[in-house]
C-alpha cells in the first residue's frame, strides 16, 4: 500500500553543469502553498498584475509532485504538521521551504498555545524565513529573491540536510505527533 | 540517410518551436492580464529544471511508459505531415499514410497518457481523463466531418495532395474554399489545444492539473516535450489542411505562429465550460457548421 | 395369437388385479409388470413383423378379428405398422409410470391397465362403434384416475372431463345414428359412402367430437384445466397413452370424413395454432404449458390432415405425435408442477431434451418431421405456412421460458447424469433412425459459397476460434462443469457450416451450433435469464432462417421475401439494432470461455449467412444494402455509447461486440470490393480481438469472481500479462495504428467514400471515436487505478487462458504490421465474386486506393522505432525512478483512507451521460417489453375464452358446431 | 413572547434561576436533574426547535462545570439559554444527539476539550480536533498551557532587539537612505 523504504542519502554534485542546473532551478520555482491562516491570503496577490511573480519564473502548482518550493504560511498546529511533513516529503528533490510569517517561524502570538509549534526548524529544514505578521507580498518576493540567490550559490541545501538527518527530524516530529501513522518516509 | 537527418532535425526543430511558442503564449497571456509575464525562454528553463531534478517516483509500468507513448504519438503525427511543400526531403514519413492515418494516430499519444494517468492511481487524474476522452470524442466528430468534406471535395486523402491543391493563390486555401468546414475544424482546434472555454481537462481549480497530477521530474519534462511536439504537429497539420500549407520555412513559421496565437487569445478571455456544456457545444455548433460543407460536397 | 396378446394382455392384467385382494400389492404389481412386459414384447414382435422399423410404409397392417360376428358386435382391429410404434410408446410409458403410481395410489393399477387397453383399442379400431366403446372406456378410466389421485383440484378436473365426455358421447352417438341410417354400415370406410345432408351432419358432428377430444384450439379449455388439475403422473400417463391414441385415431378418421375440401382442417389448425400459442405465452404452470403444447400439436395434426395425403401424411403425423407424446411424458415425469423443482447440472439437461424436442430443434426427431412438413406447406400454402411458423415460434418462446423458470436456482436434483446422457443418446439414435424417412438429405457436395477462398477463411475462423476457447475450459468455477462439451459441439457444427451444400444442411448445423451453445450457457451460475434470452432469440433467428430457406426451396439463390427473412435472421444473430438485448444478457451469464466463443466465433456465422445470401444473388449484393449499412452504422454508434456507460466488464464487451459487428454490416452493405475487403478483414480482426478480450475477462472472473467495475481495478500489478494482451486488443479495436484495427477502418472509409455514402461514414467515424471512451473505461476499470483490498489475493490468470490470448495478440501484431499478407489473399478472391467497385492496389507493403494510401509496414516501423528510441533514451539518461506504493499519491497532504475510496470507477462517464440527456431515452428493452405487452394482451384476450368453467367449454363445443354447420352449409 | 416562555418554564421548574432577560433573549439556570426536561419542554412545547450551540465553562473555584445549551426559536426570533451546573469530578452529562443529531459534534468537542463525557452519543470518543491527545483536556483551567507548550515545543529564542524600529533598522537597507537617516537622527 505505502512504500516504507527510507531515502538514500544524496551525493554532492559540483561543477559547471551543476551551476547551470542551479541557474535553471533558481529561475523556475514551482510553488505548492500550504496555507492554514492569514498567510494564504497574502500569497494570492503575488499572481496579480501588481506583483506578478510569473516574471521571475515562479508558478503555482496544485500538486506537490511537481513543485520545488513549499511555502508554509500561518501557524502550524501538531495536527497540520503531519500533513505538511507528508506534502514536503512528496516533493521531489531538490526542494526548498519558505516559512512565511512569525507564527510559522516561532509560534508568534500563539507561542504559549497547547497546540502551536514554537520552533519550526526542529521539524523541517527551512531555507528562507520571511518574517512579519503578516509579511506583505513585497516581502514574500524579497524572500523568493533570497531563495533564488541561495539556489544559485548552491547554498539551499535544506533538503539534503533533511535526508541526511532524517532520524533527528523524525524523533522531533514523533515527539509531538503522538498518533504517528505515517510511513517511514512519505514517497 | 537524408531522410533520417531530416527526421531528427524535424523533431528537434518542432520541439524547440513548440517550447518557444509556449513561452510566447505565456507572455502574451500575461500582457493581456496586464502583467509583465515570464521570459519567452521560460519553458526551456522549466524543461531543463524538470529534467535535472534529482529524484522521481513512478507507480507502475504504464505510468512509466506513458511519456514514451505520448512522445511517440506526437512524433508520429509530426512525421506524417509534410512540412514545406515542394521540398521533398521535408516530407518525412508522409508517404506512409493519408489523413485518416493521421487522425487515428493522433489518439496513440492520448491513449498512452490516459493509461499513465490511470496507472497513477490518483482519482483526479482519472476524472480528467474521463472528461478529456468525452470531450475528444465530441470534437473529433466535427473535425472528422471537416476533414472528410475537404478530402472528398479535393478528391484525395493524401496530405500532400490536399496541400498541392491549395497552391493557386490565397483564395485557393481551403479556409476560403470550404469556409464552414474550416470554421468547424477551427472550433475543434480549441479543445485540441486545451484552450478555454474548453479547458476542462487541465482544470487546476478542481482537479489539480488533470492527467499528469502524479507526474514529477523527468517524467513531467517528457510529458511537456510531448505536448510541445504534439502542439507543433497539430499546428502544421492545420496549416496544411486549411491555410495552404507552407511553401518555404518562413511561411511555415509565420503561419504556425499566427495559428498558435488564436487559441491563446481566445483562451485568455473566456471562462471555462462545464464538461457537459463543452460536449454539447462541440456536438452542435462546429458539427453543424462542418456539415454544411459536407452536404455541399455531396451535392 | 401375438396380435391378440399385444392388445389384450393389459386387459387381462386389469381383471386379475381387480380380483386380487387389495392386501397383496406386491402380487398385483408382479402381475401387472408381467402382463405389461409380455405385451410390450408382443408389440415389438408385431412391429418387426410389419416392418415398422423400416419407416418406409407405415400403413402396412394386419387385421385382428375377435368374437364371432362382424363389428360392431365383435371387435375388429387393424394393426398398422405406425400404430405398433405408438403402442410401444404406450407400453413403455405405462411400465415407467407404474412404479410411481404404486407409490402414490396403490389401487390404481387396474385403472392404468384398463387405460392402456382402451388406448390400444382406439389406436387400432376400424369401426365407428368399436371406437365409441374404447372412447367411453378411456374417458371413464381417465375420470377415475384423476379422481383417485391426491391433488387439490382433482374433482374439478374430473368433472370437467366427465362433462365433456358426456357431450362427446351425445354428439358421437348422433353421428353414429345418422351414419347407420344413411349407409347401414359402421366401419370407418363407410364414412366415405355418405352423401347429401347426412354427410354434412356426420362430418360436422364427428369433426366437433374430434376437435374436442384432441383439444385443438377453440375447444382446448377443458384439456388445459384437466392438465393443470390432475397430478403430474396421471397427466404424464394420460398424454403418453390416451392422448396419443386419440390423436392417432383422429388422424385416421379425419381424412375419411365426408367434408368437401379438407383444406378447412388446415385453416382451423393454423388459426388455432396462432391463437392458442398466443394464449400460451401467458401460461405459467407446467400443466397449462403442456396443455397449450398439446393444443399446438393437435393443431398441427389438423393442418397436416388438411394439406397432405398418403404416406407422407401418415409418416408426418406418426412421428410428430409419437415424439411429442414422449416429450410431454418426460416433462410431466420430471417436473412436478406443484413443488416447482429447481433443476441444475444434468437435471437441467434432462429437462431440456424434451423441451428441445417439443420446440423442434435439430437434430432431434421432431425437427425432421416439422422441416418436411413446413417445406410442403411453403411450396403450396404460403399463408398457412406463415401462420404455422409464427405459432411454432410462440411455442418455442413459452417452452424456453418454462425451462428457464425451472432452472433458476441451483437445486438439489443434480444427480441425473445417467438419465440425461441416456436421454440425449436415445434422442440422437432416434434422429438417425428418423432420417430413413428421406425427408431431406444432408448435402456437402457443393457448398453454398462457391468461392473456395472465402469458404476456407470461414472454416479457418470457426476452427481456430473454437480451438482457442478450449484450453480455458480447464479453469472453471463451481457449476460450470460441462460447458466444454457443448462448446465443442457448437464449434464443430460451425466449422462444418461453410461446407453446407443446401439449405437443410445449413439450417441443421446453424441450429445445432446455436442450441449447443444455449445448453452451454445454461451451465453458468445464475444463467437462467441469459439462457432464456439466448434461446428465444436463437429460435427467432432460426425460424426466420428456416422460413427463408423453405420459401426459396432450400437453395440460397434467392431474392425478395426469403432474402429479407434471412437477412433479418442474420441481424438477430448479430444482435443488431435493438436485438442486442440477448447479447447483453447472455454474454455476462455464460460460463468460462463461452462468451469468447459466442462473441468472437459464433456471431461470425451470421456474417457467413449474409455472405452466402449475397454471393448467391444475381448482383452479388445484399438486398437493401444501404439499409443494412445504416443499420450497421447506427448500431455501431448506439452500441459504443451503451458500452461506454456499461457498469460491468462483460456487459461492456457485449455492447462493444454488437457495436463492432455494425462495422462488418457497413462493409457488407456496400457491395463493393473495398467494402467487402473491409468486412472480411474486420470479421477476422473482430474474432481475434474479441476472443482475446473475453478470454482476459474469463481470467479476471476466474481470479476475482466478479466482473463489475465497481469491484475491480488495479489488477495490472496482479495480472500483468492479461493486461498486456488486453491492452494490445484494445489499441487494436480502438483502430489506432500500427495495430490491426486501423486497417479495417481505413478500408471501410475508403469504400464508403468511393460509393459516396458520406452520412454513413460520418456516423461510423463518430462511433469509432466513442469507442475510445469504452476502451479506456475497460482498461482503467479492470486493470488500472487502485487495487481494491478485495482482490489482493488475485493472481495472474492461468496459462490455458493466457496462451490463447498470447497467440491472438501475436496475430493482431502480425495483421497490423503486415496486413498485405491477408489482403494479397483476400482481394483476388473477392474480385472473382463479381462485386462492383475498384479493388485496392497492393504494391509491396503499400496499399493504394483511388484516393488514399496506407503503408502499414512503414507506419509500424516508425512507431516501433520511435518507441524503441524513447525506451533506450530512458535507460541511457540514467533515469531511475523510485517505484512507490499504490496509496502514495499526492492527496492534499492526507493519507488516502483506503484504496476503494480513491478509486474512481462509479458513474465513470457521468458528464457524457449528462450531455446525452437531451436524447429521449429509447431503451430497446422498452420496445421489447412493449412487444411483450402487446402479445400478452392478445394472449389475455384469447385466454379469456378459457374461463375454467365446465359449462363454457360445453358452450364452446356447441358454438363451434353451429359455426361449422353454417360455414359448411354455406359452402355446399 | 419571552414572558410567556418564562412563565411556562417557571410553572414547570420552580427552582429556576433567571440569569438575564431581554426582549427576545432569556437565560435561565435550572437544576442539573431537570436540565434535560427543560430542554425537551423548550423544544416540544415552546417552539425552540433549533440547537445552536452547546458550551461549557470550567468553574474551577466552585468545582463545577457550567453547561449551557443555546436554543433558538426561528418563528418569533427568540433565543433561550438553559444552563445547568455539574460536578467537576467525573462529569457526566446526558447526550442530546438522538434529539438533535447536530449535538453530536458539539459534545465530541466538549469531551475533547473538557473531558466531560456524554453517554449516549454514538460517536463519543472519536477525534474531533486533537489527534492523539494524551494530557488532561486542554480547556480545563488546571491545564497549564504555557508550561505544556514549553515542555513539548521547547522555548523559542527571544529577540535580541526588543525595539522594532532599531531591530528592523539594522536589517533592512531602507533605513540607510537619507530619509531613514533623518528619522534615525530625530530619534
Amino acid at each position: 500500500m505505502y512504500c516504507n523504504q527510507r531515502p538514500e542519502k544524496p551525493g554532492v554534485k559540483k561543477g559547471m553543469l551543476e551551476k547551470i542546473n542551479n541557474m535553471a532551478r533558481a529561475n523556475s520555482l514551482w510553488v505548492t502553498a500550504y496555507g492554514t491562516g492569514c498567510g494564504a491570503i497574502e500569497l494570492r496577490p503575488l499572481g496579480t498584475s501588481r506583483f506578478d511573480m510569473e516574471r521571475f519564473g515562479i508558478a503555482m502548482r496544485p500538486t506537490p509532485r511537481q513543485a520545488d518550493v513549499l511555502i508554509i504560511s500561518g501557524y502550524l498546529a501538531t495536527k497540520t504538521l503531519k500533513r505538511v511533513i507528508r506534502v514536503y516529503e512528496q516533493i521531489q528533490d531538490p526542494k526548498y521551504i519558505i516559512a512565511l510569517g512569525s507564527c510559522t517561524i516561532n509560534g508568534g502570538m500563539y507561542f504559549d498555545s497547547y497546540n502551536t509549534l514554537n520552533v519550526l526548524d526542529k521539524y523541517l529544514p527551512v531555507d528562507v524565513y520571511v518574517m512579519g505578521c503578516m509579511p506583505r507580498p513585497e516581502a514574500v518576493i524579497d524572500g523568493f529573491s533570497l531563495l533564488m540567490q541561495k539556489i544559485k550559490d548552491g547554498r539551499a541545501q535544506g533538503w539534503k540536510h533533511y535526508k541526511e538527518n532524517l532520524d533527528y527530524y523524525r524523533e522531533n516530529q514523533k515527539k509531538i505527533i503522538t498518533d504517528w501513522d505515517l510511513p517511514d518516509y512519505n514517497w | 540517410m537524408g531522410n533520417i537527418v531530416s527526421i531528427v532535425l524535424t523533431i528537434l526543430g518542432a520541439l524547440s518551436w513548440g517550447l518557444l511558442l509556449g513561452g510566447i503564449s505565456r507572455t502574451v497571456t500575461a500582457r493581456i492580464h496586464g502583467r509583465m509575464g515570464p521570459r519567452v525562454t521560460q519553458n526551456f528553463i522549466d524543461m531543463w529544471k524538470l529534467f535535472k531534478k534529482t529524484s522521481s517516483i513512478h507507480h507502475g509500468g504504464m505510468f512509466w511508459m506513458a511519456p514514451m507513448f505520448r512522445i511517440t504519438g506526437a512524433i508520429c503525427v509530426l512525421l506524417m505531415v509534410p512540412l514545406v511543400i515542394g521540398n521533398s526531403i521535408t516530407y518525412n514519413m508522409s508517404f506512409a499514410g493519408d489523413i485518416f492515418l493521421v487522425i487515428y494516430i493522433m489518439f496513440f499519444g492520448c491513449l498512452g497518457m490516459a493509461l499513465g494517468a490511470g496507472n497513477s492511481g490518483h482519482p483526479y487524474a482519472v476524472i480528467a481523463v474521463s472528461r478529456g476522452l468525452a470531450q475528444m470524442s465530441s470534437y473529433e466528430l466535427s473535425f472528422s466531418i471537416a476533414v472528410v468534406a475537404i478530402a472528398v471535395g479535393l478528391k484525395t486523402f493524401r496530405i500532400e495532395g490536399i496541400v498541392e491543391a491549395q497552391q493557386a493563390g490565397i483564395l485557393s486555401w481551403n479556409i476560403f474554399r470550404f469556409p464552414f468546414a474550416s470554421a468547424g475544424a477551427l472550433i475543434a482546434f480549441l479543445p485540441m489545444q486545451m484552450a478555454y472555454p474548453f479547458g476542462i481537462v487541465l482544470a487546476p481549480q478542481e482537479i489539480p492539473i488533470g492527467p499528469p497530477t502524479e507526474y514529477s521530474s523527468r517524467f513531467l519534462s517528457f510529458m511537456f516535450s510531448g505536448r510541445a511536439l504534439f502542439g507543433t504537429a497539430k499546428l502544421i497539420l492545420f496549416v496544411s489542411l486549411l491555410f495552404g500549407g507552407a511553401s518555404n520555412w518562413i511561411s511555415l513559421l509565420v503561419k504556425t505562429f499566427l495559428l498558435y496565437m488564436y487559441p491563446v487569445v481566445v483562451s485568455s478571455v473566456f471562462p471555462r465550460f462545464r464538461t457537459e456544456q463543452s460536449i454539447r457545444f462541440l456536438w452542435f455548433v462546429p458539427t453543424s457548421l462542418a456539415l454544411v460543407d459536407l452536404i455541399r460536397v455531396m451535392l | 395369437m401375438v396380435k391378440a396378446l399385444a392388445i389384450f394382455l393389459p386387459l387381462l392384467g386389469a381383471f386379475i388385479n381387480a380380483w386380487l385382494p387389495g392386501k397383496s400389492p406386491k402380487a398385483s404389481r408382479v402381475v401387472s409388470y408381467l402382463m405389461l412386459t409380455a405385451g410390450l414384447i408382443a408389440v415389438i414382435m408385431l412391429s418387426i413383423q410389419l416392418g415398422a422399423w423400416n419407416l418406409r410404409d407405415l400403413s402396412d397392417s394386419v387385421i385382428l378379428s375377435t368374437g364371432v360376428g362382424s363389428p360392431p358386435l365383435s371387435i375388429n382391429l387393424e394393426i398398422t405398422a405406425g400404430g405398433t410404434l405408438a403402442a410401444i410408446v404406450m407400453y413403455a410409458a405405462t411400465i415407467f409410470s407404474l412404479h410411481r403410481f404404486a407409490l402414490t395410489t396403490p389401487k390404481s393399477q387396474p385403472l392404468i391397465l384398463a387405460l392402456l387397453t382402451a388406448s390400444l383399442g382406439l389406436l387400432f379400431a376400424t369401426d365407428i362403434f368399436n371406437s365409441f366403446v374404447f372412447l367411453e372406456i378411456g374417458s371413464i378410466v381417465t375420470i377415475g384416475l384423476t379422481a383417485a389421485c391426491k391433488c387439490g383440484s382433482r374433482w374439478e378436473a374430473a368433472i370437467k372431463a366427465a362433462l365433456v365426455s358426456g357431450l362427446v358421447t351425445i354428439l358421437y352417438l348422433l353421428a353414429v345414428a345418422v351414419l347407420y341410417r344413411s349407409t347401414g354400415m359402421l366401419t370407418l370406410a363407410a364414412l366415405g359412402n355418405v352423401s347429401g345432408a347426412s354427410a354434412v351432419i356426420v362430418a360436422i358432428l364427428l369433426l366437433t367430437v374430434i376437435v374436442t377430444e384432441i383439444k385443438a384450439f377453440p375447444l382446448t379449455g377443458w384439456g388445459l384445466d384437466f392438465y393443470q388439475g390432475t397430478s403430474s403422473i396421471v397427466a404424464g400417463l394420460y398424454s403418453a397413452t390416451w392422448s396419443l391414441a386419440v390423436l392417432l385415431w383422429a388422424a385416421k378418421v379425419l381424412p375419411l370424413l365426408p367434408i368437401g375440401n379438407p383444406i378447412i382442417y388446415a385453416w382451423i389448425g393454423a388459426a388455432g395454432l396462432v391463437f392458442s400459442q398466443l394464449a400460451g405465452l401467458r401460461a405459467s404452470s407446467s400443466g397449462r404449458i403442456m396443455g397449450y403444447s398439446t393444443s399446438a400439436y393437435a393443431s398441427l395434426l389438423l393442418v397436416a390432415a388438411g394439406t397432405t395425403t398418403g404416406a407422407f401424411y401418415t409418416q408426418t403425423v406418426i412421428v410428430l405425435m409419437i415424439f411429442s407424446s414422449i416429450a410431454k411424458f418426460s416433462l410431466f415425469m420430471l417436473g412436478n408442477p406443484e413443488k416447482k423443482d429447481q433443476w441444475s447440472g444434468f437435471g437441467t439437461l434432462l429437462f431440456l431434451v424434451p423441451i428441445l424436442l417439443l420446440a423442434g430443434i435439430p437434430p432431434l426427431p421432431i425437427f425432421w418431421a416439422k422441416f418436411a412438413f413446413l417445406a410442403h406447406l411453403a411450396s403450396g400454402f404460403p399463408v398457412i405456412f406463415y401462420a404455422v411458423l409464427a405459432g411454432l415460434l410462440l411455442e418455442a418462446v413459452y417452452l424456453f421460458r418454462f425451462w428457464s423458470a425451472r432452472s433458476e436456482k441451483t437445486g438439489e436434483k443434480s444427480a441425473k447424469r445417467p438419465s440425461a446422457v441416456a436421454a440425449v443418446l436415445l434422442m440422437l439414435l432416434a434422429s438417425v433412425w428418423i432420417t430413413r424417412m428421406s425427408w431431406g438429405a444432408l448435402d456437402f457436395s457443393g457448398s453454398i459459397i462457391e468461392s473456395a477462398g472465402l469458404r476456407n477463411i470461414f472454416h479457418g475462423l470457426f476452427a481456430i476460434g473454437t480451438l482457442l476457447c478450449l484450453p480455458g475450459v480447464f479453469n472453471r468455477i463451481g457449476r460450470e462443469k460441462s460447458y466444454w462439451f457443448w462448446l465443442l459441439i457448437s464449434g464443430a457444427a460451425l466449422t462444418i457450416l461453410p461446407a453446407a451444400g443446401n439449405g437443410l444442411t445449413f439450417y441443421l448445423l446453424w441450429e445445432i451450433s446455436a442450441f449447443a451453445a444455449v445448453i452451454g450457457v445454461s451451465k453458468g451460475t445464475a444463467a437462467s435469464k441469459g439462457t432464456f434470452w439466448y434461446a428465444v432469440f436463437a429460435s427467432l433467428s432460426g425460424y426466420l432462417l428456416l422460413g427463408g430457406i423453405l420459401l426459396s426451396k432450400g437453395s440460397f439463390a434467392m431474392a425478395g421475401v426469403p432474402a429479407v427473412l434471412i437477412t433479418i435472421a442474420a441481424l438477430v444473430k448479430m444482435g443488431q439494432f435493438g436485438t442486442h438485448l440477448w447479447n447483453v444478457r447472455t454474454y455476462p451469464a455464460a460460463p468460462g470461455t463461452l462468451p469468447a466463443f459466442l462473441s468472437g466465433t459464433s456471431s461470425k456465422a451470421a456474417v457467413l449467412l449474409l455472405v452466402a445470401v449475397a454471393v448467391n444473388s444475381s448482383s452479388a449484393s445484399l438486398p437493401w444494402g444501404r439499409v443494412i449499412a445504416w443499420i450497421g452504422a447506427l448500431t455501431a454508434l448506439g452500441g459504443a455509447i451503451l458500452a461506454a456507460l456499461a457498469p460491468d466488464y462483460k456487459k461492456m464487451l457485449a455492447h462493444a461486440s454488437v457495436s463492432q459487428l455494425g462495422y462488418i454490416l457497413m462493409g457488407l452493405g456496400l457491395a463493393s470490393i473495398l467494402g467487402w475487403t473491409a468486412a472480411i478483414y474486420h470479421t477476422i480482426h473482430h474474432l481475434i480481438f474479441k476472443m482475446a478480450l473475453f478470454l482476459g475477462a474469463a481470467g479476471v472472473l476466474y481470479r476475482t469472481g466478479t466482473t463489475e467495475f465497481n469491484n475491480l481495478g488495479g489488477l495490472v500489478k496482479k495480472m500483468p500479462w492479461t493486461f498486456a494482451f488486453t491492452l494490445i486488443s484494445v489499441i487494436s479495436f480502438a483502430s489506432i495504428p500500427p495495430l490491426a484495427g486501423f486497417g479495417s477502418k481505413w478500408l471501410l472509409y475508403n469504400g464508403l467514400i468511393e460509393q459516396g455514402w458520406l452520412p454513413v461514414l460520418i456516423v461510423g467515424m463518430f462511433a469509432s471515436v466513442v469507442a475510445f471512451l469504452y476502451s479506456f473505461r475497460l482498461l482503467h476499470g479492470v486493470f488500472l487505478g487502485q487495487l481494491s483490498p478485495k482482490n489482493a489475493h488475485a493472481k495472474e490468470a492461468p496459462l490455458p487462458l493466457l496462451i490463447p490470448q498470447a497467440l491472438l495478440a501475436m496475430a493482431i501484431m502480425v495483421l497490423g504490421f503486415k496486413p498485405t499478407i491477408l489482403l494479397n489473399f483476400l482481394v483476388p478472391v473477392l474480385e472473382k465474386i463479381g462485386l462492383s467497385g475498384l479493388a485496392p492496389v497492393i504494391q509491396g507493403d503499400m496499399v493504394l486506393t483511388t484516393m488514399g494510401t496506407w503503408n502499414a509496414w512503414m507506419v509500424g516501423l516508425m512507431v516501433m522505432g520511435l518507441f524503441g528510441f524513447a525506451f533506450v533514451f530512458y535507460w541511457i539518461s540514467g533515469h531511475k525512478p523510485k517505484y512507490v506504493g499504490q496509496l502514495d499519491i499526492g492527496f492534499a497532504g492526507e493519507m488516502p483512507p483506503s484504496a476503494d475510496e480513491v478509486h474512481y470507477s462509479n458513474n465513470f462517464f457521468r458528464p457524457y451521460q449528462r450531455a446525452l440527456s437531451f436524447l429521449p431515452k429509447i431503451h430497446a428493452q422498452k420496445i421489447f417489453s412493449g412487444v411483450n405487452k402487446t402479445f400478452n394482451m392478445l394472449g389475455d384476450g384469447v385466454r379469456a375464452l378459457f374461463t375454467g368453467d365446465g359449462r363454457t367449454y360445453l358452450a364452446h363445443s356447441l358454438i363451434f358446431l353451429l359455426l361449422l354447420f353454417v360455414f359448411l352449409n354455406g359452402g355446399m | 413572547m419571552i414572558d410567556k416562555t418564562k412563565k411556562e418554564l417557571e410553572i414547570r421548574f420552580p427552582l429556576l434561576k433567571l440569569v438575564r432577560e431581554m426582549h427576545n433573549y432569556l437565560h435561565v439556570e435550572v437544576e442539573k436533574a431537570s436540565a434535560m426536561d427543560a430542554i425537551l419542554m423548550a423544544k416540544t412545547s415552546l417552539g425552540f426547535k433549533t440547537l445552536q450551540l452547546i458550551s461549557s465553562v470550567d468553574r474551577m473555584e466552585e468545582n463545577l462545570f457550567q453547561m449551557t445549551w443555546i436554543l433558538e426559536n426561528y418563528n418569533n426570533e427568540t433565543t433561550l439559554l438553559i444552563s445547568a451546573r455539574y460536578p467537576r469530578e467525573n462529569c457526566i452529562v446526558p447526550s442530546l444527539s438522538d434529539i438533535w443529531p447536530a449535538a453530536s459534534a458539539f459534545e465530541r468537542e466538549i469531551f475533547e476539550m473538557f473531558g466531560i463525557s456524554f453517554p449516549g452519543n454514538p460517536r463519543e470518543g472519536e477525534d474531533f480536533l486533537l489527534e492523539g491527545w494524551k494530557d488532561i483536556p486542554p480547556m480545563r483551567r488546571d491545564f497549564l498551557t504555557e508550561e505544556y507548550s514549553m515542555k513539548l515545543y521547547g522555548e523559542r529564542q527571544p529577540r535580541e532587539h526588543l525595539d522594532p524600529r532599531q531591530y528592523i533598522g539594522d536589517m533592512v537597507g531602507e533605513w540607510n537612505t537619507p530619509m531613514g537617516q533623518k528619522r534615525k537622527e530625530e530619534k
